[in-house]
């Protein structure tokens, strides 16, 4: 077996979550990469949305930006920004959002704005970008994240992107949010997936090789884990060399 | 009336004034950075930056103490991490305190479209639930008058002046650009005064996919800047430089290495 | 989801039900008169049209009994004057009466444009002073919330099925269309379901200058239909039939010579 | 000299009305044939803007229609028709609206909807277009009609687009309207100028030839004249050849 980077494990395993033929609201970092890659193995026909606007992008390698020129260059389509979000991601046409985060908690609400006070904050983060709404409108959002207790925190210290809210029943539709919001994290670790009753993040599936007390070790809070937890296989060697080619 | 063509040295001294609200945009394609560096070389100061991506270039400006107040929605050096002089301005006001306003992309781009519509706010679906809403006033609740649902107002940018960098002008000062193209159609329109810096300027526009013409009568200046938008890119002209934003990364995190930078790159 | 690829018939057999709301769209350029014919053939009834610009297609709908409703902002046979089968309609309730919701052509672009982006209204300036504001409900006043200014709200169109023509789709459905393309993207963007009827289906989608290109995937139906846009016109394809416009108005203005021209033209 | 249609004496006294360099929004019938032709002769640099969405067309004949595609094929900038109205005629970009209409008062209020009772109307007019918010936000506006006391009446039947409304003192600043409004109205008879005072339109001009009393006689309301009534010299071989060679 070949060795492999956690990005890459990560990477590889969120690609995985990718359905051929559903439309895709891509970020930078792993969830381009692993999107990328679900297009260049098993999804084919996934259809890759940027929010720099290009709709049905195609690059041939991974692009260096969101707003890369292989994008627009290889897209069906290349719409302004207020369009891409008024017009595409608004009205819910987009099926997956792939999202990092800096924090997110059991409920699945991520911080990417600060840590600390707001207004003397010990880290300043990047801020929103494109994330409340696509948390808000895309009809499910997979979140890319490397487990660690500082990123896998009890309760986020801004929310960014409402997940779950505090895990009440019927959260996202009192506030209207229309999507289903995040149902999967991904992490170097493992899977973790909303559990439908407690809207809480449990965990599903390890990677091989991967023990329980490391997931428990890397989560902020009192992890669950599923009556069955599954083991991922590990990253085969085509999943690993058409990654490392698309970054060539 | 039709676009100045002028200097870019010109340009910023007749447009850009201290305490001016501005916007220079750019959606990692099209950056329009050496006019971000000729409003710090020419010492503006109390500028409200506006922009939905601010990357180096406000980084640059941030650190150069031309700034007061920065409107935004992701403020990071992307593919590489923070930007630090935009940090060390919120985290310990160096060399001054850097008021904030944020918003999403989302509410980011609607208060552009607001901006060129000449409407006094625009209506999305957005920031309920987040902790957006507690700190940014400039987010508001409106009710449909036909529904009675409730749904998200934002504000006009109130924008003086709008600079973006496209790929050509002609001789009568009509812009084209081609590619991704963000919301920069829209802060030329929604501004009072607006600069355009070009790769060069042709005697025709020959029509490109998926361009955007902005006419010259709604345009104030036009300047020719060959490689204006390193180091990022121009489509058809050169590729982004990754390298050198992966090296602002050591510069910008000490205070004496950027100030060095900025003599030096800037200053000089 | 992709669009099916599929016949005229089928299509609308399957898209358009009687009491629809229904927008056939087109700004002089693509309209989609086949279509239109198509929907007289299958004897829909009750629709509610939605259009901009009605024109003699809209005339022979309501002529033919298929209308309940229009909902418009220019109801003329361009350059040549009144639509005589929508005045009889209104004017003499034949063949039985024709409600009619008026706004004007910014208030249903931004109608359009609402249902496009997912909100059940949009803001603008209009009407004010007006007597539309007396006669057309869906046009409502709404505050800013930042400045307190008064303004225009007009809502979403509710749109069951938009249908449009363009020059090409592939063969995945995804369409491209260019020159003048008026509200259709938003028409398209706007509706439960949509029919795009085409000149032509290729093999590979090549760039042309002001295109617009519509995914597959908000796509329901593509059915080729070459043609299909006449006595409109197709740039690219053919130009627009002036004379079938002028020819129209005779016709038009008798029941008894529109009832044969449906019989032996769309009927047949 | 030449013969002339009173269509055409209309129109070429029209196109002298427009100034080279601005922008002029165009409409269907005389106000786009003048347009087109005062390009043609004496204003090279004017911009004509079709609200369906052609910036800066340069038609080498007369459009058809406002959809013709010369439009967009000669034109700077080609945008979709939402963008035209919110993003070029909202904002007051225009410099001068050129419309016709159906009926016109002396308040310059004007009229495409309906002869009549709204609900049973006597006529079914083809409504308003873009000319409502063109008379709220074009810099000025000016209307092209032929002159008859069925078209200028004395209080328009369905104010389709507002003029100066009952013609008090500031009653477009009331509604909030940004433009002038109707500044201008070219007729077969002459040319009617509002007066700044009382906001009502009178008669600063007759075409050569034609009398007082004929634009008294085709009038519906009491018409004043202006002190000095200017005589509008007659067109020109040139402007008449140029006209026709535009419609061939």
């Amino acid at each position: 077996m070949t060795d492999f980077a956690p990005d890459e494990l990560l990477t590889i395993a969120a690609a995985r979550e990718l359905t051929d033929g559903t439309t895709t609201f891509v970020g930078i970092g792993p969830p381009g990469a692993a999107a990328n890659l679900a297009q260049r193995t098993h999804a084919p026909n996934l259809v890759l949305v940027y929010e720099s606007g290009a709709i049905g992008a195609k690059p041939d390698r991974l692009p260096l930006s969101i707003g890369d020129g292989i994008l627009g260059e290889t897209a069906d389509a290349v719409v302004t920004v207020p369009e891409m979000f008024n017009y595409w991601v608004q009205p819910g046409r987009i099926d997956v959002g792939f999202l990092g985060a800096a924090q997110i908690d059991r409920y699945g609400n991520i911080n990417t704005t600060v840590i600390g006070d707001y207004a003397s904050p010990k880290v300043r983060l990047p801020g929103a970008g494109g994330a409340p709404e696509i948390a808000a409108n895309c009809g499910e959002v997979i979140v890319i994240l490397r487990q660690s207790k500082r990123a896998f925190v009890e309760r986020v210290e801004f929310v960014t992107s409402v997940g779950h809210g505090d895990g009440s029943p019927g959260y996202r539709e009192r506030l209207g949010l229309r999507g289903r919001g995040p149902v999967k994290i991904i992490t170097d670790l493992g899977k973790l997936e909303v559990d439908p009753e407690t809207r809480e993040f449990v965990m599903t599936a390890l990677h091989e090789g991967v023990t329980r007390e490391q997931a428990i070790e890397a989560t902020g809070w009192e992890l669950r884990f599923a009556d069955d937890v599954a083991t991922l296989p590990l990253p085969t060697a085509e999943e690993l060399e058409t990654l490392r080619s698309l970054k060539a | 009336m039709s676009a100045k063509i002028t200097t870019l040295r010109d340009a910023v001294a007749e447009l850009v004034h201290d305490g001016d609200t501005i916007a220079l945009e750019g959606f990692t394609h099209l950056i329009p950075v050496a006019a971000g560096h000729e409003i710090i070389r020419q010492g503006r100061r109390d500028l409200t930056l506006v922009r939905m991506t601010p990357d180096i270039v406000y980084d640059q400006l941030i650190g150069a103490g031309c700034a007061r107040k920065l409107v935004f929605s992701w403020g990071g050096n992307p593919g590489v991490g923070s930007l630090h002089r935009l940090r060390d301005a919120v985290e310990n006001g160096w060399p001054h305190p850097l008021e904030i306003e944020e918003h999403s992309h989302a509410g980011m781009a609607n208060r552009y479209a607001a901006s060129a519509a000449g409407l006094p706010f625009a209506v999305m679906r957005g920031y309920t639930g987040t902790d957006l809403v507690k700190h940014t006033p400039t987010i508001a609740r409106i009710t449909c008058p036909f529904t009675g649902e409730e749904l998200t107002a934002v504000p006009n940018l109130g924008l003086d002046v709008a600079i973006i960098h496209a790929q050509r002008a002609d001789r009568k000062g009509n812009v084209q650009m081609w590619g991704l193209t963000g919301v920069q159609k829209e802060a030329v329109l929604g501004a009072r005064r607006s600069l355009v810096t070009v790769e060069e300027i042709v005697d025709e526009l020959e029509p490109m996919p998926n361009q955007v013409v902005l006419p010259s009568w709604v345009v104030t200046a036009v300047a020719e800047v060959p490689g204006g938008a390193r180091p990022s890119y121009a489509q058809g002209y050169y590729d982004r430089d990754n390298d050198a934003y992966r090296a602002w990364d050591p510069i910008s995190r000490d205070r004496e290495a950027f100030t060095a930078w900025l003599k030096s790159e800037v200053l000089a």
